[in-house]
């Protein structure tokens, strides 16, 4: 496969990691949230893969696998484990309408593209225009952390955003260092795992996840 | 091979915690471990203050990361200290059961272990490894007591930290998209590299680095608009925890965002200095507002350290060599005093059994040596003279003076002003007077001790500065105004 | 310190002393032929201290240690200011000559008064005391900065010989609108600190209007004897302090006999003149409320401090 | 003297004298922190008065013309430890050091468990006036400013007066950090910390920003001497602090304050005309707070209020000759010194005589248990000792004649007008001030009057007045000293005004011509003024000494009634007419109380503090509305704090892509 298809393909896989992000902005239910988030990952993967196989650089080959392995099997698994054992309800609790959060987004993406501008003509790696869809993936992951009220909506807004991340490290520079993404994915991991024994204690305190009875630690 | 024997020992200690020995031993473990950890730390950090750098594999330690070093050896050294029979009492009254203590131990010591990491390692990724790993377990260590205010300040502390260090990781993938041309193989993230050939890193990438660091890693350090976790971790926390936080967990950010100041101030000279400015003054008028209408005995100190750190900013932000020696001051002398007043306010809030400060009355005339302690603490963090922090205050007010930022100069006097009267006028009133509640005071001299150490070393930095400590922290300021010693 | 200087101050001294019930008397007299009465003779106050001398002296029981010290304080006061005036030769001992000196003299004797009036512990004496306090917080600067506009207008410093015989050396040309506002401020001070009659009608007993009166109600005997001789003799030398430095003309400068003789005379026309005046007001105006007097006595510290200020503008 | 200075080198000499002030105040200081027994704090107290003594002797050494330098080997971050004391600080150690030791002498005969902590902290405040007065580094001076506020916050702890506390302590450090940014600004431009190196800096700093820094020195002084803006924390703690550390911070503090304003003004900033429209703004704000002090001082209802107003009220008075002696010493320098030294000399004087008073009002509330003036009375009769001493005080403080108030009242007066300036707006100044000091002086009169008639004469008002408990046996030792030295002070005065002038010619540079006598126009000596008020006296005294009769002892006059006790003038009676004559400015009410059954009513008149109504409060409203509104950005919802987050984000991203 010739150089055009491989940044075609690289592009795509880019457009369709936004698109998801965007559609998650966009989901009422818990469920399909978490099913967008697979769909974002595996975009990720291959978009991972398509970078190593055209730079042929074994490293990233190595990330594509993690990511896939972490982020597509291990991470939605424990978070339906989670939302089995909390058996919390489906209904996603948005204090941003749909409609609002569309309209948020698509300022965000402009947003995006303006601020990213000099950074782009400053890049000279194939998948530099991939960088703006980087920072808007991050921006609408910190978005949906700001307007969603469950704890797992918020903390899939946190994974999103990281995989905006990822797409821009490659992005700027075919991947940082490898001790670097791997001790970026052990972090992810971890606070996952802690995310997910304090979603356990608040669903025990308050037998629910959603975040706005945590209401009172604040100045009187 | 001596940092990791450093970095391995309070590990082990740790380790050790698991066993299943009595609370007795527990204890004995705890102390003969921060005994241990602290001896580490001073012979490891002997040579690099002195100007020697150790420049092993992942470690590399100057007089900047020495210093902080020490700072955090010492004051977790007296942590432990005091937390001995802080803990004790709160097991005795049933707050606490021996699984959680020994759980409590283990993530302290890990907690010291990965603070230790971070002041030492070599790399940017690997500092930012550390900072994320503190975060994380010192989440457990806010989360300790199960009730709901707890689990709620652990969950915002982890949920903000992690996007704060989210950012900063895309900060270092900036960083290393603007050093990956320039210094080859995998070297290109080392602080020592970057300060090297910072000048020909590209400009727009660092400034977008900026960006994201100082926002990460400030969401860490607790600057305003983003320090929201910051009151409700160190209020929730039990006291010896939220005393360790604020004196070291915060120099920890500093210490990544001074870092990379040195780096970008090469680079693009003033722009990482204004946006610490503007994140410092946000911070000192936040923080000053907060202490005036606060309630809580430990809110009111977790926005001190807003303060503290805002003023830190400030003094980086100024740039001229006599403000980032009073920045440097600024950091020793707040993490001197305010686990000094975290620790009087836990002996406070622990036998009044409340953190409401209009409830707490008559402290001198019930319990003798912590009403003294109080007072002498509450002189320090309000920044009275005989204490390091009024130092501090000095040389940054004449460090903006020097700089000609008359109007900053005004401004901090007048914002401090404030603080002061906040502090005073919330802190005296509980001292005096009488209470009617019977009310003992903790006996052990252990905790008598820690206080009185931190009383003596603050007052011995408040008056004095031999020529020796001088020549550190001259080290240190030519260090961070980007030349190496 | 020549000694024949302070010889003839001390001559002056006695002579003021000696001389003051006697003009305390002709102003009855005055008032008496004015309401067209015969009245007392001239030397009734002379007996009428004899009398006191003689008489027992009746101690209240609340009176503390400083009844017995206040009539003694007053009349020193006094008795100094007395050897400080210029009566007939202008010139005053060197080192007595100070002005101010002389004024702070004048409050040292107030005070003691209004610390005698508290004594006794009455109504009475604590209404005189603090009507003289009100009084005195306004006559004191009045008579201060006239005194001073002198010594500014003659640039002769505090030595108040020099001040009389510079205004005297300049003759008609010293008639200038601070000698003039200066003199009616002294005036109007003169009256008010002598308690006469727009300010307090020294005649009458009657509590409500008392207030040099009130202040010596306690006292008896020879205590009472010395706070009369010392009010007479405060009159008196306000008086000479007119006649020698606001219409200074006639006053002896030098020693010669022939000038000291004309100064006698020109003195007691001048202290005859204010004494008629004096008597003329005190029957033909009634006394002023007493919180009237407050706008009168600010009027007499806005004209003393005009004429100062009218040195330096004009 | 000078074989000791050939044997003991210059060096040594000055090391042994710093070590004997220095070591015994360390040594209370330990002690007291760590005992707490009656007997230990009477050790305190007495190792204080040893460094009192030591700290006398400053002049008598200077004189023998030992260089009293030391810096200390052990520096601090911010500079060097050195002090270095020259004339006129020398003469001023000496005074409040025999001011100080006084004090503690009644501190230790008077109040039996006045504890450890109390005299240790009477050592610190020691050390502090001592090397804020001896500071030859900007470091030294600020700290040991600085300490003073700290530990007079801390001596002032008596019961629960924690408000008044609180406002003194946040003025107070208003003012240190007005000093700390003028002196911090000083240094930066002098290129040095060394004080004694700051000579006439005023050029180097140019004109407006050197009128600016006088201004912020005077204002951060005024901070403690009670001027205007500032003075709202005067009454409180004056009425609820325990007696000594009010004396201390009402003599000693201000004669620290005073003499550190006087050498910067004169020493370090050097005056310039350019400086003239700062001078008049000095002259209106002190005259402004004389009057406003001298008025508020005769409505109070405790006497401690009344001596916080006449603090007020000298100190403004000093201030004003110091402004008079920064316009005089352009034209008339001589007439500017004569100035200097009447403020330096009523320093002193205020000192002697309001620690006198603070004393007296301290032993009369001791043995009577009353506070209010109301009910107080009579005292002269049954405590005749304390009314005698009280009534050589009074007379001081009124500026009696052979008194030492008098002398330096006189002085004033002769300096304010004595100048003969060219421009006729500043010669105008001269009758203003004069009706100021005029006024001010007869107003403190008719104060001090009251204060003593409706104290010690009269009948007493209450029980506590009829039976009071005999005074603590020694406490009358330091008041009959103080007392004394009213009355030394004003028949020797030429000998501390000697002293002073030539302190003040070193200190301000003004070429040292002859003694003060030639400055001053009357040859009349207070010595001589003094002998002959007290011949005369005499003379008196023996002219009519024989009795005919003994004096007959009967009830007070009262046109035949019994005359009971409050049938007598009241206190607020005696002001009242003072009151209605300055209405507008006291803003006074009178309100009707009905208290209990409907017929009996009282009128009560009430005083508001107008500065207190008109800028404390809204400034504290303005403060905590503003801290409220800040507040509400921790509403405790985790979206919200994300929602911080992005926007910093966006705005940053912003900033940087635009600028």
């Amino acid at each position: 496969m010739d150089q055009i298809l491989t940044s075609n393909l690289i592009d795509i896989f880019a457009v369709c990691m936004l698109l998801s992000s965007v559609l998650a902005m966009a989901s009422v239910r818990m469920r399909p949230l978490i099913r967008l988030f697979i769909l974002q990952s595996v975009f990720l993967t291959a978009f991972e893969f398509t970078v190593a196989y055209s730079q042929n650089e074994p490293e990233i080959y190595v990330m594509a696998a993690m990511t896939f392995g972490i982020k597509v099997l291990l991470i939605p698994k424990m978070l339906q484990y989670i939302m089995a054992r909390i058996k919390v309800d489906d209904e996603m609790a948005l204090s941003v309408g749909i409609p609002g959060s569309m309209l948020l987004s698509a300022a965000l993406i402009i947003f995006s593209y303006f601020v990213s501008e000099p950074l782009i003509i400053t890049l000279d790696t194939a998948e530099r225009n991939s960088l703006v869809l980087s920072f808007s993936i991050m921006l609408i992951g910190m978005l949906m952390m700001a307007t969603r009220r469950k704890a797992i909506s918020e903390v899939v807004g946190l994974l999103m955003a990281e995989n905006g991340l990822f797409l821009g490290a490659i992005a700027l520079s075919n991947g940082m260092p490898f001790i670097v993404e791997l001790g970026a994915f052990f972090d992810v991991l971890i606070a996952m795992i802690i995310i997910g024994i304090f979603a356990f204690r608040i669903n025990k305190s308050f037998d629910s996840v959603d975040t706005t009875l945590l209401r009172r630690l604040k100045e009187e | 091979m001596i940092a990791t024997i450093m970095v391995l020992v309070p590990l082990l200690a740790g380790v050790l915690c698991l066993l299943p020995l009595g609370t007795k031993g527990l204890f004995r473990i705890s102390i003969a471990g921060a005994l241990a950890s602290l001896a580490t730390v001073v012979y490891c950090c002997i040579s690099p203050i002195t100007g020697t750098v150790i420049d092993t594999s992942i470690w590399y330690i100057d007089s900047l990361s020495a210093f902080f070093l020490l700072i955090s050896g010492f004051v977790s050294f007296v942590t432990l200290l005091y937390s001995k029979d802080y803990l004790r009492t709160e097991w005795e009254e049933g707050r606490l059961n021996a699984k959680e203590m020994r759980w409590f131990y283990l993530t302290m010591f890990v907690f010291v272990s990965t603070i230790l990491l971070t002041f030492a390692v070599r790399s940017a990724a690997l500092t930012w490894i550390g900072i994320g790993a503190t975060t994380l377990v010192s989440a457990f260590l806010v989360g300790m007591y199960k009730d709901e205010s707890a689990t709620e300040a652990a969950w915002k502390y982890i949920l903000l930290c992690s996007v704060g260090i989210t950012l900063a990781l895309f900060g270092i993938a900036l960083l290393y998209a603007a050093s990956s041309g320039v210094i080859p193989g995998d070297g290109s993230l080392d602080w020592p590299a970057l300060v090297a050939n910072a000048a020909d890193l590209n400009p727009v990438f660092m400034k977008f680095a900026a960006i994201f660091f100082i926002i990460g890693l400030g969401t860490k350090a607790g600057l305003a608009p983003l320090h929201n976790w910051l009151p409700d971790a160190h209020s929730q926390a039990p006291s010896p925890v939220s005393g360790m936080m604020s004196g070291v967990l915060l120099n920890c950010a500093m210490y990544g965002i001074m870092r990379f100041y040195t780096v970008s101030e090469i680079v693009n000279p003033g722009f990482a200095s204004n946006v610490l400015l503007f994140f410092g003054i946000s911070s000192l008028l936040v923080a000053a507002a907060f202490i005036l209408i606060s309630k809580d005995f430990k809110r009111m100190l977790a926005y001190s350290s807003v303060e503290n750190m805002g003023l830190i900013a400030i003094g980086l932000g100024i740039g001229t060599p006599l403000a980032l020696f009073g920045a440097m001051f600024q950091v020793l002398a707040h993490s001197i005093c305010k686990p000094l007043i975290f620790f009087c306010a836990g002996n406070i809030t622990q036998i009044y059994k409340t953190r409401t400060m209009s409830l707490i009355r008559g402290v001198t005339e019930k319990m003798r040596f912590t009403g003294f302690a109080t007072v002498a603490a509450g002189l320090a963090i309000a920044g009275a003279p005989p204490f390091p922090l009024f130092v501090g205050e000095l040389l940054i007010i004449s460090g903006a003076i020097g700089a000609g930022m008359y109007v900053l100069a005004g401004l901090l006097a007048l914002i401090l002003v404030f603080v002061f009267a906040g502090l005073v006028l919330n802190i005296f009133p509980m001292l005096s007077g009488t209470t009617d509640r019977e009310v003992s005071e903790p006996v052990s001299l252990l905790r008598k001790g820690s206080l009185a150490l931190l009383i003596v070393a603050a007052l011995f930095f408040g008056l004095f500065m031999p020529e020796m400590v001088r020549d550190v922290f001259d080290g240190m300021v030519l260090i961070l105004s980007g030349g190496t010693i | 310190m020549n000694y024949a200087e302070v010889a003839i101050m001390l001559m002056q001294a006695a002579a003021l002393i000696l001389v003051s019930p006697l003009v305390a008397g002709i102003i009855r007299k005055f008032k008496a032929l004015m309401q067209n009465r015969v009245g007392a003779s001239v030397f009734q106050p002379y007996r009428d201290l004899l009398k006191l001398f003689r008489k027992e002296t009746v101690v209240s029981e609340n009176a503390s240690f400083l009844f017995r010290a206040i009539p003694l304080v007053c009349m020193t006061s006094m008795v100094l200011l007395a050897a400080m005036t210029p009566f007939v030769y202008s010139g005053v001992a060197a080192p007595y000559a100070d002005v101010i000196a002389m004024v702070y003299i004048f409050t040292m004797f107030r005070f003691a008064m209004v610390l005698g009036g508290l004594e006794g512990g009455s109504a009475f004496g604590g209404m005189g005391s603090s009507r003289e306090a009100m009084m005195s917080v306004l006559i004191e600067p009045a008579l201060l900065i006239s005194i001073m506009t002198l010594s500014a207008m003659t640039g002769a410093g505090f030595d108040i010989t020099d001040i009389s015989s510079s205004i005297i050396g300049e003759g008609a040309a010293a008639i200038s609108p601070a000698l003039l506002l200066a003199g009616t401020s002294f005036l109007i001070t003169m009256v008010a600190e002598n308690t006469r009659v727009p300010f307090d009608n020294p005649d009458t007993h009657l509590e409500l209007t008392m207030v040099h009166e009130g202040m010596l109600l306690e006292y008896s005997g020879k205590g009472l004897a010395f706070m009369e001789m010392a009010s007479m003799l405060r009159l008196t030398i306000f008086m000479a302090l007119f006649g020698t430095l606001f219409f200074p003309w006639g006053t002896a400068v030098t020693l010669a006999p022939l000038e000291l003789a004309t100064s006698v005379v020109t003195i007691a026309i001048k202290m005859l003149v204010i004494a008629f005046g004096i008597a003329l007001l005190e029957s033909t105006i009634a006394k002023m409320r007493v919180f009237r007097m407050p706008n009168m006595l600010t009027a007499s510290f806005a004209l003393s401090l005009m004429a100062m200020i009218s040195l330096y503008v004009l | 003297m000078d074989i000791l200075n050939v044997q003991l080198q210059d060096g040594a000499l000055a090391a042994a004298f710093f070590v004997a002030v220095f070591v015994p105040a360390l040594a209370g200081i330990l002690l007291g922190m760590f005992f707490r027994s009656n007997r230990v704090a009477n050790v305190v107290a007495s190792l204080c008065i040893v460094s009192c003594i030591s700290g006398a002797s400053t002049y008598f050494l200077w004189n023998a013309g030992i260089d009293l330098s030391y810096t200390l080997p052990l520096p601090s971050a911010a500079g060097q430890y050195m002090l270095s004391i020259d004339q006129l600080s020398a003469t001023m150690i000496s005074f409040s050091s025999v001011i100080f030791m006084l004090i503690v002498v009644h501190v230790v005969k008077s109040t039996s468990d006045s504890g450890c902590k109390y005299s240790a902290l009477l050592n610190t405040l020691f050390l502090a006036c001592f090397s804020c007065m001896a500071a030859d580094t900007a470091l030294v001076l600020l700290l040991s400013w600085e300490m003073v506020t700290l530990v007079t916050f801390l001596l002032s702890k008596n019961g629960d007066n924690e408000k008044a506390r609180w406002l003194f302590f946040v003025i107070a450090h208003i003012g240190g950090m007005m000093l700390i940014c003028a002196f911090v600004y000083i240094s930066s431009v002098a290129g040095t910390q060394i004080l004694s190196q700051w000579r006439d800096l005023g050029p180097s700093l140019g004109d407006m920003t050197s009128t600016a820094l006088v201004l912020m020195i005077v204002l951060g002084f005024g901070s403690k001497l009670g001027l205007i803006p500032f003075h709202a924390w005067m009454p409180n703690l004056y009425a609820s602090a325990p007696i000594h550390t009010t004396a201390l911070l009402s003599t000693v503090c201000s004669n620290v304050a005073i003499l550190v304003l006087m050498e910067s003004i004169f020493t370090y900033i050097g005056v310039s005309p350019s400086m003239s429209w700062a001078a008049f703004a000095i002259i209106a704000l002190a005259a402004a707070t004389a009057l406003w002090g001298a008025m508020e001082s005769l409505v109070q209802k405790e006497p401690k209020k009344i001596l916080a107003y006449s603090s007020m009220e000298n100190m403004a008075l000093v201030v004003l000759c110091m402004a008079l002696g920064a316009v005089y010493i352009g034209e008339s320098p001589v007439m500017a010194k004569l100035v200097l030294i009447a403020a330096m000399l009523h320093t002193m004087n205020h000192a002697v005589f309001k620690s006198l008073m603070l004393m007296t009002i301290d032993t009369v509330e001791d043995c009577t248990g009353e506070k209010n003036i109301g009910n107080m009375g009579g005292l002269s009769k049954t405590l005749p000792v304390l009314s005698v001493v009280a009534i050589v005080g009074v007379l001081s403080m009124a500026a009696i004649p052979p008194t030492n108030g008098f002398v330096s009242e006189w002085l004033m007066i002769q300096s304010i007008m004595g100048a003969d300036l060219e421009s006729k707006a500043m010669s105008l100044l001269m009758p203003l001030a004069l009706a100021a000091v005029g006024i001010c002086g007869m107003m403190m009169a008719a104060s001090y009057a009251r204060l003593y008639g409706f104290v010690f004469l009269g009948r007493p008002r209450s029980e506590g007045m009829k039976k009071p408990r005999p005074m603590k046996k020694g406490t009358v030792f330091p008041m009959a000293v103080l007392a004394l030295l009213c009355l030394a002070m004003g028949f020797f005065a030429t000998v501390f005004m000697d002293v002073l002038t030539s302190g003040i010619e070193s200190a301000t540079g003004i070429p040292s011509g002859p003694g003060y006598r030639s400055v001053m126009s009357g040859e009349l000596l207070p010595l001589l003024l003094g002998v002959t008020v007290t011949a005369v006296l005499v003379l008196l005294l023996w002219a009519f000494r024989k009795e005919k009769r003994k004096a007959r002892k009967t009830r007070t006059w009262g046109c035949g009634e019994k005359l009971d006790s409050n049938m007598q003038y009241s206190s607020i009676g005696f002001s009242q007419p003072l009151v209605k004559v300055f209405h507008p400015f006291y803003g006074d009410t009178s309100v009707v109380k009905e208290s209990g059954d409907k017929d009996n009513k009282t009128l009560v008149m009430e005083f508001s503090e107008p500065f207190v109504k008109y800028l404390y409060r809204p400034v504290a409203a303005i403060v905590s509305v503003l801290s409220e509104r800040i507040g509400r950005i921790q509403t405790g919802n985790i979206q919200t704090y994300f929602g911080y987050m992005l926007a910093t984000l966006v705005v940053a991203l912003l900033a940087v892509r635009l600028l």
